[in-house]
């Protein structure tokens, strides 16, 4: 049983490996074989678990000391990095969480009766192989590409060890939140995964780095403060300390507002909602692995998976409108706000803010077709999207950029990266691929929950996402005869990496009925008294699948065509002024002018710093609108 | 299921037929709008027909091949529909299909197409809300997102919804490109983008998007059906012509409009789903 | 009926002078032409409620003038089309298209183009 | 059954014409004229046209941009040089800046005289240029018969098509 | 300010007989002025190559010798100048066009031939 | 990388009946920078003066340009006879008003409807090149062609309309007057129409001045200048005054057009009210010399012609400053910061003649 525990010190004790490992070949041989048995563990436990689940009680003091004292001396260590960088706002934060909490623990947590530390549902095992399959592969990926790094940026100290334990306390700690059902554990965990995103962030130790990585740091400890006044409220109020009471308590009628709210500050602030959402993109400063890490299945997925956990009880009270304005704003603001980006990874965070806005949006519906379609969309933007993060590492590094505007033709400088691409930008919004099926659902529970606000948001979300993605697409697949190919090397590492992705982006659309019909539905179940069976009709799957079969008989059908065709190639059509190439034309002065094609950024239409604004004035005032009514609804 | 089986078939065959004819009567009305003769009634399946001798060529070796896809995407696009499918589905593979152009377009890697892509999919954006909320407005008040259900409600649906179907009108134009909204691609009058998405095709792949487009209006077509039939029998009549008058006025509006610009095109849909759809669908809710 | 027209010859150093008077009395540049005798005689014409006022310059061959589109805008275009047709050589032009405003066969077809056609022009 | 005839599209490139017939060529497609009767449109794109309208002669500077247009256009094709200019140079043939007709760059199917040419004449021209563009369709196709291997020599693959 | 301003017009048009002309099903208008092409009445030519002198574009060719007059239709610009000049008024100007033509189109006329046709 | 679409636009462009090139870079579809090239249809026929006599060089200059080809004719004349001190006779006067006025509505005429093909407005394209062609038909009839007149020669002109014609010019005229209103209207009113013009490409008086505007350009900006004042051929006989707009936009530069159509229609009817009887050509001796310049308003606007004679039958030098050349830079200025789909507007707002511009 208490094998479970492997997920949890398995990867931190790999973590502190790592630390001490300076060697290139055997910090390989150590994180290749890590990652090996961390997925492979993840998917014996999925399999050991499946159908018993699990409810685990530790009754061991120590563990409890243990935790306060690891957290009071990462405590310390954050003030004295503050202090160092001159940064107050954290110390006071961290002060008065660690307060809190501990004066909690002493006073009054032995008062609360546990029944079990550890819970592992249908929903728990989903998290764990996301984190464990996804979270490896990263971390194998990571191998090659941090070396690449340093071998580019030689300002920048070489602390790959440092970097490297991080990654794996990491997700050490993601597994601990995925498993506690011990409110005290999971926040323990929680504020490992703010401290190592913020050292994560500052990993460069660059100006800008340091700055954004104190913006992550506030952010998350406002949302920790938020956990932490939730747990103690949810103690002394209604005497509970476990995550999974509090849908049968909300069933029953319990007021649950104050801590709902609480939590749902929490979630919001570590799934990077706005106005939480500037530490998100600041984090984007950091290496590429950690913000596949950080965006894809860990830190961001954190906080909807808490928001999931809880969603039955938002969806009762004002707390459930609270964060389903909230996403629904994100949602539509920030895949407005990626139309106007061509830095690749600044529309891959958007991308990730506006989805999880979606996310957030379904969990504050809380009902069954919308969590349904919450879950779905958490598994399909992990694998979708850790893809897109990679790839786009890769061609950085290939080609010294990562804006889109250089991937123009990529699909002849890198066609093997660009099919990379091709795939996880159809993933992320495409017809038969996953996350188009999850917004369909999304959209059905919307419609059904009566929220038609949310539902006009959606639409319109969706028709923005669709912009940008398409004009990526567009942009790869932009043939020039005369483009070199890049020589690119992907090693073995970032094969095995981005292959599985990919692979998993594809087959993950095909199983996901079964997805759903052996994961969702019966946690569903558990959570709601009734039985609701599948969102999407078994129609509808099968003319999905048709769809997909089709989808994946393109390439085929393209060497193919390509073989048969016997067109005549010309020049393209530039008003007669062709210089022959395709690339230059003649221009007014008689000159060779190269022909340009940039894509479209409407950045007086869709202004960011305007939108911002407007998100962030927004929610803040829902959020405050709300925390207030919920105050006084208990006064 | 036969039936359905027959009525895909009839699109599938007559489809382009009667987009060809529509087509061709478009143009004839239209040149008389102008004062002019006009060209023959069957023009249009001339014009594809000669298309189909014309030696092919390309800019780069796959570009015609996006086209396929489109022209393959649409025929299942608008089989799904007359299979009276879940309408969600088809305005999916929609967007599938016209993503297809657009790509085709960007990978001619031409001046023009690829500002034509860019507006194209800009359309696409403006479009996209209101063609959703339709289908939400079937669904709210059918209950079903299936268009056989929606065919067989007890009322004509345009009786609930003439917001939305105002609105879906609106963005129809941008769909059958029609002048004020052929902003990527314009049958008619000149443009500064040359001939937009369609400048680098030519001979049978641009036969094909002529006849993807025949296919395209058939099927929008059968979206302003879908708000005149109800259960009545014969109610078919109705709903034709309701098509026919809804498409007489969309030539009129084509020739008696000047192109907007990307802006006003994208701002004034969003608006008039925004407005529209959102009061219509609203007002329905209220109601419940 | 027929309007009188003089046209007042000066230095070509006084050009640029003589426009930046004009452009402060409000005249527009109405046009500036050039023909070959001898030398280049051009002449810049400027227009107040209807009424021309014409400054003519003489320029030899390899002589360099000043732009006076820095003055004149519009300028820029008559200057390049003497660069092109004439091969009058004109510093400082606001828009210098590098001899490719007219991209002709025949490179400065307006000046002679060898020692005959200078001589027969000289007579 | 060859539909060449009946939907013929037409290009218009301006060579260095003095507008007049450019723009009778236009007025071609208005109503009076209407040539769409004939199914044709001006496409305004060599790679949808059939028919190469030009008006004026050639110059040093857009002979390229004839010759491009051209090159652009899919067999079968024709090209129809309406005015004196794009058939002979006319009254500029002398001009420094002037190469002569059309004929110089690219070769000319139908010549259409008159300065300005007439919309009738211009209409007559088309009509000859369809049944020369109906002979050089009835030889491609007897010569894409007798062409037994294919055009594209070597090895096709993905990569060398691009 | 008003939106469709121009649909009743057109509508109206829609049921107007068209503007179209019907050429070439209907024979083409022309005026007496219309300046087609030129014809020459050679048996009053006296072969002065005036005409063939003033020629602006050069089209017309005069032989004394042969007592030939041609002139190449794909160059006549059609501006009368030859008309004028001619100082036995045997030059005219017709209302008829030049038909398009494949190639270029010399009319050569010789005095003394009877019939006043082109026979080149 | 930068986010600017480089493109060229033209010279062979649809809405560009004639070849003119543009450099354009985009930010998105917003122009920020735009150079124009020229000489597509450089003929160099300013040359043509050495080898053609000063007589004949009119068949030369009326094929200047197709559109405006009456005047390019008239100016020629008109400056030859000055230097050479020819009073033409009054009767030629008023038939040379009356065909320029003719030619003014016919290319007015001809703008409104390429305008309207530009904006995307075909039937409007179509209806208004429908009314030109009794402008063509009323050319025909009177001169013998409906593009080239080659009506005027140095001394006056060489045919004469009678009375019942200029009955018939009028009544044609009259007849029109109706169904321009119609179209005017669609450009004054429609709200499409005006959503492409209003606002657009704003050039205000004083950058007009400063670029050097002409014509409708300027006048569209609120400089009252009309070189018909001058009072050239028969326009010191008759009554009318520059029409001015003050918006500088588009929709300015279009109404100044539409109102000169207007104005053109009633000048045509006083010059048929008093025509004088009498001869229509002055004969004359001698050979042209000294030089002038001889100013004119084109449908385009000011147009120079600059002859300079040497006594002999060639002349020196003739040169030709047309309207739209000296509109360039002003078509540059409006360029700035409009859309792509503005670009067909701003270039067909200075009406261009880009066979005038290049000659
Ligand atoms: N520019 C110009 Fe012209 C005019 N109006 C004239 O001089 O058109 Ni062709
Ligand atoms: S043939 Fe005559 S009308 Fe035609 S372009 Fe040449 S000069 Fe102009
Ligand atoms: S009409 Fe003119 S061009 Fe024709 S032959 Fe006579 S003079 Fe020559
Ligand atoms: S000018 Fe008259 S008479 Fe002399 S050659 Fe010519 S046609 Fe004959």
């Amino acid at each position: 049983m208490e094998s479970i525990l492997f997920l949890i010190i398995f990867p931190l004790l790999t973590g502190v490996a790592l630390l001490f490992v300076r060697n290139d070949s055997i910090r390989r041989i150590i994180v290749r074989t890590a990652a090996f048995l961390l997925i492979i563990a993840s998917i014996l436990i999925s399999v050991r678990y499946f159908d018993s689940g699990l409810e685990l009680s530790l009754h061991k003091e120590w563990i409890n000391y243990g935790m306060v004292a690891i957290e009071l001396a990462l405590a310390v260590l954050l003030i004295a990095i503050s202090i160092k960088h001159k940064k107050y706002l954290p110390i006071l934060l961290v002060i008065i969480q660690t307060t809190i909490i501990n004066w909690y623990e002493f006073s009054y947590s032995h008062e609360v009766e546990i029944h079990a530390d550890i819970v592992i549902d249908r929903f728990s095992l989903i998290m764990i192989l996301i984190t464990g399959v996804i979270g490896s592969l990263i971390c194998v990926y990571a191998l090659k590409y941090m070396e690449d790094y340093h071998h580019h940026h030689h300002e920048i100290k070489d602390r790959r060890n440092l970097f490297f334990f991080l990654l794996f306390v990491f997700l050490s700690a993601m597994f601990g939140i995925v498993l506690s059902n011990n409110l005290l554990w999971m926040y323990f965990f929680w504020e490992i995964t703010t401290i190592c995103s913020f050292l994560l962030i500052g990993y460069t130790r660059q100006d800008i780095a340091v700055k954004n990585s104190f913006k992550a740091l506030i952010m998350n400890l406002f949302g920790g403060f938020g956990f932490a006044a939730a747990i103690m409220y949810l103690g002394y109020v209604v005497e509970i300390q476990e995550l999974n009471k509090l849908p049968a308590l909300a069933q029953s009628g319990i007021e649950l507002l104050i801590p709902a709210v609480l939590l749902a500050i929490a979630g919001l602030s570590k799934s990077a909602q706005m106005p939480f959402s500037g530490w998100l993109l600041g984090a984007m400063v950091a290496p590429t692995p950690s913000s596949a890490l950080l965006h894809s299945s860990t830190m961001v997925k954190a906080g909807v998976y808490l928001l999931i956990r809880i969603a039955p009880t938002l969806g009762y009270n004002v707390a459930g409108i609270l964060v389903m304005m909230v996403g629904g704003i994100t949602f539509f603001l920030a895949s407005l706000m990626a139309i106007t980006k061509s830095d690749g990874k600044k529309v891959l965070a958007y991308s990730t803010i506006s989805n999880l806005g979606l996310i957030v949006a379904c969990a504050g519906i809380g009902s069954y077709e919308s969590i349904w379609a919450g879950i779905l969309l958490i598994i399909f933007h992990a694998i979708a999207k850790s893809l897109m993060f990679l790839s786009v590492g890769t061609v950085e590094h290939s080609m010294g950029s990562r804006d889109i505007e250089d991937m123009h033709g990529l699909i002849i400088k890198l066609p093997a990266m660009a099919l990379m691409m091709v795939i996880g930008i159809a993933g992320m919004f495409l017809a038969p691929f996953g996350m188009l099926i999850s917004k369909w659902a999304a959209l059905k529970a919307f419609i059904d929950s009566d929220n038609i606000l949310i539902v006009l948001i959606l639409v319109f979300g969706s028709a923005s996402t669709l912009f940008y993605w398409t004009k990526w697409l567009g942009k790869l697949v932009a043939v020039l005869n005369k483009y070199e190919r890049i020589p690119a090397k992907l090693t073995f590492d970032e094969w095995v990496s981005m292959g599985t992705h990919a692979l998993l982006t594809v087959v993950v659309c095909f199983i996901f009925p079964m997805i759903g019909n052996h994961f969702i539905e019966p946690y569903l179940n558990t959570q709601f008294a009734q039985h609701l069976g599948s969102v999407i009709s078994d129609g509808n799957i099968k003319i999905m699948s048709l769809m997909l079969g089709m989808v994946l008989l393109i390439p085929l059908g393209l060497i193919v065509f390509v073989t048969l065709k016997e067109d005549r190639i010309v020049t393209s059509y530039m008003g007669g002024v062709n210089r022959g190439d395709n690339r230059y034309f003649t221009d007014s002065k008689g000159q060779a002018k190269h022909l340009y094609l940039s894509n479209w950024y409407m950045e007086k239409y869709f202004n960011e710093a305007r939108l911002s604004t407007i998100g962030n004035i927004t929610t803040s005032a829902v959020i405050i609108v709300i925390f207030f009514m919920a105050l006084g609804g208990v006064l | 299921m036969a039936g359905s089986m027959m009525s895909v078939l009839l699109y599938i065959f007559l489809g382009p037929l009667v987009g060809g004819l529509i087509a061709g009567i478009d143009r004839k009305i239209s040149a008389r709008m102008q004062g002019r003769y006009g060209p023959p009634l069957l023009q249009p399946f001339y014009d594809v027909l000669k298309l189909l001798s014309k030696e092919s060529i390309a800019v780069n070796g796959i570009q015609n091949f996006f086209i396929f896809c489109f022209l393959i995407f649409i025929i299942f696009t608008g089989s799904l529909f007359f299979m009276g499918g879940d309408i969600l589905l088809v305005i999916f593979a929609l967007t599938l299909s016209s993503i297809f152009i657009v790509l085709g377009a960007f990978s001619a890697n031409s001046a023009y197409s690829s500002i034509g892509a860019m507006r194209e999919l800009l359309q696409m954006m403006a479009y996209e809300p209101m063609v959703l909320l339709t289908a939400i407005g079937f669904y709210v008040v059918t209950k079903s997102f299936n268009i056989t259900d929606i065919m067989s409600f007890e009322t004509p649906l345009v009786l609930y919804l003439p917001g939305i179907f105002l609105g879906f009108t609106y963005i129809l134009t941008m769909k059958l490109r029609k002048s004020p909204f052929d902003i990527s691609m314009s049958h008619h009058a000149h443009q500064e983008v040359v001939k937009g998405i369609t400048t680098e095709f030519s001979g049978s792949t641009l036969a094909m998007i002529e006849i993807a487009h025949w296919y395209e209006n058939v099927f929008l077509m059968g979206f302003i059906f879908l708000f005149f039939v109800w259960k009545m029998p014969g109610s078919w009549i109705i709903g034709i012509i309701a098509c026919i008058l809804l498409y007489f006025f969309e030539i009129v509006i084509d020739n008696a409009s000047a192109r907007y610009k990307w802006q006003l095109a994208f701002s004034s849909s969003w608006i008039a789903a925004a407005a529209l759809g959102f009061t219509n669908l609203l007002i329905l809710f209220l109601m419940k | 009926m027929v309007d009188k027209q003089t046209i007042i010859e000066v230095k070509v150093d006084e050009l640029v002078d003589k426009a930046v008077l004009m452009k402060g009395q409000g005249y527009r540049l109405v046009q500036i032409s050039c023909t070959y005798k001898e030398n280049f005689e051009i002449t810049y014409s400027f227009d107040k409620d209807y009424e021309l006022v014409h400054y003519r310059i003489h320029v030899e061959r390899d002589e360099e003038i000043l732009s006076i589109s820095q003055i004149f805008f519009s300028a820029f275009i008559y200057e390049n089309e003497l660069k092109d047709l004439f091969g009058v050589k004109i510093k400082d032009i606001a828009i210098d298209y590098e001899g490719g405003l007219y991209r002709v066969a025949k490179k400065a077809p307006f000046a002679p183009q060898n020692k005959e056609e200078e001589e027969a022009k000289h007579v | 059954m060859s539909f060449l005839k009946k939907s013929p599209w037409i290009i218009h490139y301006d060579g260095t014409s003095c507008n007049g017939c450019d723009i009778e060529v236009l007025a071609c497609l208005t109503p009076l004229y209407d040539v769409e009767r004939f199914g044709v449109v001006n496409t305004g794109n060599p790679k949808h046209a059939d028919i190469l309208l030009i008006t004026g002669s050639v110059n040093e500077q857009n002979k390229d941009v004839v010759w491009q247009i051209f090159n652009q256009m899919p067999n079968p094709k024709v090209v129809v040089a309406v005015g004196i200019c794009a058939t002979s140079g006319g009254i500029f043939a002398e001009c420094y800046n002037v190469m002569g007709g059309v004929d110089k760059i690219i070769p000319v199917d139908v010549y259409v005289p008159g300065c300005a040419a007439r919309p009738e004449s211009i209409i007559d021209g088309v009509v000859k240029a369809v049944e020369i563009l109906e002979e050089k369709r009835a030889a491609m196709t007897k010569k894409r018969k007798m062409a037994k291997v294919r055009r594209v020599s070597g090895p096709v693959s993905l990569s060398n098509m691009f | 300010m008003s939106v469709l301003r121009f649909s009743g017009y057109i509508i109206k048009n829609l049921f107007q007989k068209p503007a179209t002309s019907m050429y070439p099903l209907k024979k083409q208008k022309c005026f007496d002025r219309t300046r087609g092409h030129i014809s020459i009445d050679i048996d009053a030519c006296v072969f002065c190559g005036m005409c063939s002198r003033k020629c602006p574009s050069g089209a017309i060719g005069v032989d004394r010798q042969v007592k030939q007059w041609d002139i190449e239709r794909l160059k006549c610009i059609q501006c009368s100048c030859c008309v004028e000049v001619c100082p036995k008024k045997c030059l005219s100007m017709k209302n008829a066009y030049t038909a398009p033509s494949v190639g270029s189109v010399k009319d050569v006329f010789h005095a003394r031939v009877p019939d006043n046709q082109p026979n080149s | 990388m930068s986010k600017r679409t480089i493109v060229p636009f033209g010279p062979q462009h649809p809405v560009l009946p004639e070849p003119i090139h543009l450099d354009l870079v985009l930010e998105d579809e917003k122009v920020v920078e735009a150079i124009p090239s020229i000489g597509f249809v450089h003929r160099g026929l300013e040359k043509l003066v050495e080898k053609k006599e000063f007589t004949e060089y009119v068949y030369v200059a009326e094929r200047i340009c197709g559109i405006c080809s009456f005047m390019h004719g008239m100016g020629y004349c008109q400056a030859v006879e000055n230097i050479m001190g020819i009073k033409i006779p009054e009767r030629a006067e008023y038939l040379r008003t009356l065909w320029a006025e003719l030619s003014r509505i016919h290319s007015h005429l001809l703008w409104l409807g390429l305008l309207a093909d530009a904006f995307g407005f075909e039937s409007l394209f179509m209806h208004c090149w429908k009314l030109r062609e009794q402008i063509l038909d009323v050319f025909e009839s009177t001169t013998g062609g409906r593009v080239i007149f080659s009506v005027c020669k140095i001394g006056g002109v060489r045919k004469d309309i009678d009375q019942d014609t200029l009955k018939g010019i009028v009544a044609v005229i009259d007849k029109m007057q109706k169904e321009l209103k119609e179209l005017t209207d669609v450009f004054i009113e429609d709200y499409s129409v005006k959503h492409r013009l209003v606002g657009v490409g704003v050039l205000t008086k004083q950058e007009a001045h400063e670029v050097g505007a002409v014509g409708p350009m300027m006048r569209a900006s609120g400089i009252n200048q009309d070189m018909r004042k001058l009072g050239y051929a028969a326009y010191k006989y008759l009554d009318f005054e520059p029409v001015v707009e003050n918006d500088g936009d588009c929709y300015a530069r279009t109404l100044v057009r539409i109102r000169e159509i207007y104005q053109s229609m009633d000048l045509i009817r006083q010059c048929a009210a008093k025509m004088p009887e009498g001869e229509i050509e002055e004969k004359f001796k001698g050979m042209p010399s000294g030089e002038r310049f001889e100013r004119l308003e084109q449908p385009r606007g000011e147009v120079i012609y600059y002859v300079k004679a040497n006594g002999t039958k060639f002349l020196d030098r003739v040169r030709v400053r047309t309207p739209t050349f000296t509109n360039v830079p002003a078509l540059l200025k409006i360029l700035q910061g409009c859309d792509l789909a503005d670009v067909p507007m701003m270039v067909l707002t200075i009406d261009p003649c880009i066979s005038c511009t290049e000659r």
